[in-house]
């Protein structure tokens, strides 16, 4: 039993760190947030690394690795908090060709994988419409409806693109009653994309937390650096233990979701749960140690909070996650199926 | 135990009212420039009926209002959603200070213009090295022929923009004992030596600014009370306009829970248990806020000084206004995300909540040591 | 406007302060739980001092104070332990005098202000039983079922006492169908009711809040006073604002049942809830400061606790109460009314 | 990334649950002296198998169990609802600190007894004034001829009504710095000089006793490691008492929420989406420090020794535990005052959780020391 990252694994992590750490410096970040922008020559190069394909079968031109090297990278995104649709382009992926069919996934898998085209993926809310990241820049968009997914071809206008709190990602509101049927596992589909989703929020909340310790550290007031007493201290205690917690359950869910089907949907909700909490928590926490300075748009504290709170609000709901959870552990829904849904 | 009014705070609150509903101008233009001229215009209006300078004694234009009519005219004035006057800082506080420590030249000086909005002020306490722990400010003022050249940085200031003066707190003994070296100026906004910088919040707005000063200048004629007596000067001044704040801030809350059942409603969740058993514990919590704020102002009534006890509804404001914001986004769910003036804006704005006006650890503090006895860690 | 008590008020504090801190000195409380006993000689002083008619209007013999005074009094009762029958007496008396007919007040409101006859309150379950504390010594004992409400003579067996964990006072099942029908506004005779119960919890709370603050000045652990530990001092700080806005809710509650009927409702659900918030917050944030000694038997601690913990499930539920509140605050009930019911 | 246990872990368990299977005693008797015969019973059962010295070395009597085993075996007695064995404190702690430090006559005297719970073992290390300053006990033992006399007060010693030896911690040097004052001894509890007063909780019962200790004698071969060393003797038992216990804890929380579930759908609860939230929240926390718990495991095997971290499952099983009963009390609605040996009785004992074992405070020091780097408070 080995519950962390194996030598090639932390290779991967230690590569995602460096390369996102210069091509998305805070700055970087920053700026492509103030003016609404990706960077397209990052694109390339997150392609050229292989990451795109990361994920995606051997088959499909693709490394053929798993969930959790997934999941590694994808935290390191969210780390670096890169404006950027590698979420979207990767959860897509996984419910793809988790539900696509043959030829489904032979159109498009190869070109996602070689970073050509992009996909993404929206979760259809009462009235037929999701917000959807990325829309307006990818070959490919999923719908999901409860247990059904459809697929559209895309992009929609750029112009289309609505405002959100999060600056670092871009969202377009999509209508979904056409596509083509996605016939195979979207449950399991679905569970990897939250696992993905999961994911980002860990890097988010190690970022914020890694900010807040700093900061206690060096910031004094009374005569002590703030981190000496213990109504910041213990609050820090509590942003190590919620993220933890966080990666404890998305590791754990990566890892079933590759190795222990049987374990992998209610290790996926338990990991949602987990991250969209602490991604709130520990970011709104992060914030209160800053004091007023965090409260500043020149503090890079609120891109943090944005996007956590954001993704707190994408995919499933964590209530319905909460339910499921409920639901695989002894208290069966008494609900018709169909009217909850996720 | 007695919650009702006496009959003149009855004949005051019906008259407030009554005048809200004729003269309340309403939310005013868009803009902070012409938001900030509507509010001059709506100060030269209410104190045409001497509510703009409602503590002040009638001597100096004032209306003499009791602890209780200011608190009726801040719930008043928050239930009509009128607009607070432009020269807010310098009715609650900066006056109220001149009145009390001031002498007759000052009282003279000063006054008069604040009333009328011709001068604005604003407030230069905090620093970006002095937040919860205020007294260890380093802005300095060293004496010169005449006066005092002051150089240092202030943070959090509203209004500096629009500001004739600011209520100056600065360091004129550095080797005195913290609370002692410091000394309450007025320092005029409007000279060479002071910049102002608006700081912008994560919110995208900017209501508060940064100055800097580098050798200012203020006139001996400009110090209020004594050298090294400004943080009693000043501090005395926060304590009210804390319990000033708390009833309005409670009703603010109340209208923002009607706004926020109306959204439940209006989402198709009021069948949701979850949601009302959330919104009902934010319903108790702001009513026992509103009412902890009515038991603090009897007792400043009685006693004639705000104690330590508002710390609690400081305490509460911040947590109730936090947990209503969140409960609206998880009502808003698949659109949460969507830019929103009025929840996604005051999702962000509560954050600050727990910051300003006192850190909510800060007031914790309060809380131990002086009202429970407990010991102060050293 | 005097949000406080009067001198008069406070004098009636004073007096109980004094007189239930002699007679329900701890040590007392602790012998007369232990042995599972009330103090019937105590209960003849407390008759003498016109407390069982505190609230029982003139023409029944009573004081006609308000409910102010009764909740004074009660605070006070909470904060001493007393195992008495004072709440559920005083409870009753408050649900007759509203509810009851002038023939049923006329027969038992003057034995009960005289301190001759005592009565009791339960609220029936789903299964139309209600566990009803001092049963096995009221004459009178008051069913309630929703908006109704049924009187039957007690008392019911002794020997039928069940073991509850609040040791400090008497519970007995009770099955209610008969009795007569009490047909005023039984709904806002339990408003008084419930009332008198988060009068009850104020005291216990502030009880343990004073012994947590007592202990958190002299107990040495690391060089300084436990005290002086923000995890601490700040945990006292919260007992505090539960507590006192359990008492400011109680006593405006108060106040409006006398004097401001139209905001009583409402007022009353706000108070219940927080006062049996506050109960098990404080009382179990109490026995946190204390560390390993407050989970003995020897110390007085778990009295309160448990007192707390069984007064936050007596009467109504909290959560029925925290739904009329948000019944009363903008979202009206969607459930056809007798489905939910307190 | 790996959870699949190694093939030898695999064969282990398969093995051990077999075992369980035919050989769980079930609950036992009641009666806690019934009980603890009955514990030693099962032990010998336990032993004949070589899981009473699991982790010990073969040479012992041990089964040389690696860490891995370990935590497989307490997952799993725990599966099964078996019995601890009797001398639970001697097999965890006094035996592995005797192998660890102890000289060859003191292993030859004291590791049989323990296996086969001839003699029964209890640990003295809090005291009424050092429970979270564990360093900062008072008791004192005093060079005499032969050995040391030894007086002062222990608490919360559990088993100390039947045990023969006492782990004692206690101060032999009192100039010296706090933690290096400290020696770790041997106690014969069956002395006139100790005396054992079992100590009754809030929940009726007693697991614990005060050891009182007046002029008692420890000859100098009771000794363990040198005189001033007893604090890290002493100290890294904790640790791995922690890592163990962390799992089988895990364990105990799972079956609590079936058995929570259970008292859900059989109250007709399970339609409400109030309790179903809540019930959902409990189930993720104890995943989460479940998964905890291996993560510290998994880096415990790897590097030798449990790390700080496991702080956080310590704070999560008192939080979990907490809530749990809590909820369950919520979910008897009107029934929840009656006495109940089971929810009532956790809902108090779990109160204790945040208590016993190093306070959540604690715990959270440590994080925030040990894992975060932040400035301890001086």
């Amino acid at each position: 039993m080995r519950f962390d990252l194996s030598d090639e694994q932390k290779a991967i992590q230690s590569a995602a760190r460096d390369f996102l750490g210069t091509r998305y410096d805070i700055r970087k970040v920053r700026e492509l947030a103030e003016t609404g922008n990706y960077d397209v020559s990052i694109w390339g190069e997150i392609a050229d690394l292989g990451w795109t394909g990361l994920a995606i079968a051997d088959e499909f031109g693709g490394q053929g690795l798993g969930m959790v090297e997934l999941a590694v990278v994808l935290e390191e995104f969210g780390y670096a908090l890169a404006p950027s649709p590698f979420l979207s382009n990767a959860a897509a992926g996984l419910l793809l060709q988790r539900a696509g069919s043959a030829a489904q996934k032979q159109r498009w898998l190869p070109a996602m994988a070689s970073g050509k085209a992009t996909a993404t993926l929206g979760v259809l809310d009462g009235k037929g419409r999701a917000l959807v990241p990325d829309a307006g820049i990818a070959s490919v968009i999923i719908l999901v409806d409860g247990q059904a997914a459809r697929l559209v071809e895309g992009p929609v206008d750029k112009s289309t693109r609505v405002e959100t709190l999060d600056l670092t990602r871009h969202y377009y509101p999509v209508e979904g009653e056409d596509g083509e049927l996605l016939e195979g596992d979207v449950s399991g589909g679905m569970d990897l994309a939250e696992v993905a989703l999961a994911a980002e929020l860990v890097g988010v909340s190690q970022r914020a937390m890694e900010m807040a310790v700093e900061y206690a550290k060096v910031r004094t007031q009374f005569g002590r650096p703030i981190g000496a007493y213990q109504a910041v201290s213990h609050r820090c205690s509590t942003m190590l233990l919620e993220t933890e917690s966080a990666r404890s359950a998305t590791l754990y869910a990566a890892w079933a979701a590759d190795s222990h089907p049987e374990a992998a949907p209610m290790a996926a909700s338990v990991a949602k749960v987990a991250a969209a909490d602490a991604g709130w928590h520990v970011t709104a926490s992060a914030l209160q140690v800053h004091g007023g300075i965090g409260f500043t748009w020149e503090h890079d504290l609120h891109l943090l909070l944005k996007r956590a709170k954001v993704d707190g609000h994408i995919f499933g709901s964590v209530s319905a996650h909460r339910e499921r959870v409920a639901e695989l552990s002894g208290l069966p829904s008494l609900v018709p199926e169909g009217v909850q849904g996720l | 135990m007695d919650l009702t009014l006496e009959p003149s705070e009855q004949a005051f609150r019906d008259e407030l009212r009554a005048w809200l509903e004729m003269n309340n101008p309403g939310p005013g233009p868009e803009g902070p420039d012409q938001q900030f001229e509507f509010r001059r215009e709506w100060q030269h209006k209410l104190q045409e009926q001497r509510f703009a300078g409602l503590s002040w004694p009638p001597e100096f234009g004032g209306r003499g209002a009791t602890l209780m009519e200011q608190a009726i005219f801040g719930e008043e004035i928050t239930r009509a959603r009128a607009p607070m006057p432009a020269n807010v800082l310098g009715l609650v506080m900066g006056g109220p200070v001149v009145i009390a420590h001031g002498n007759a030249e000052q009282k003279a000086r000063f006054l008069e213009p604040i009333l009328n909005a011709s001068e604005i002020w604003c407030q230069g306490f905090s620093e970006p090295d002095a937040g919860s722990d205020l007294a260890s400010l380093k802005t300095r003022a060293v004496k010169v022929d005449g006066g005092w050249k002051v150089t240092g940085q202030k943070v959090w200031t509203s209004l500096a923009q629009y500001a004739k003066w600011m209520m100056l707190l600065a360091r004129t003994d550095p080797d005195a004992p913290k609370h002692n070296g410091l000394s309450y100026m007025i320092l005029d906004m409007k000279q060479p030596g002071v910049q102002v910088r608006p700081l912008r919040q994560i919110t995208g707005e900017s209501e508060f600014n940064e100055v800097f000063i580098e050798d200012a200048f203020v006139p001996d004629e400009n110090l209020i009370g004594e050298v090294g007596q400004g943080w009693s000067v000043g501090i005395t001044t926060l304590m009210f306009e804390r319990a000033g704040i708390a009833l309005a801030s409670a009703m603010t809350i109340k209208q923002e829970l009607g706004e926020l059942a109306t959204l439940i409603r209006e989402r198709g969740m009021d069948a949701d248990s979850v949601i009302r058993q959330r919104f009902g514990a934010l319903v108790v919590h702001a009513e026992t806020m509103r009412l902890n704020s009515y038991r603090g102002l009897s007792q400043a009534i009685r006693t004639g000084i705000p104690g330590p006890e508002g710390s609690m509804a400081k305490i509460q404001w911040a947590d109730i206004n936090q947990g209503l914001t969140e409960l609206a986004m998880d009502v808003k769910g698949a659109d949460a995300p969507l830019a929103d003036p009025v929840w996604g804006y005051r999702l962000l704005r509560a954050r600050a909540n727990s910051i300003e006006g006192g850190t909510s650890e800060i007031q914790r503090n309060i809380l131990a040591e002086r009202v429970l006895g407990l010991p102060k860690l050293r």
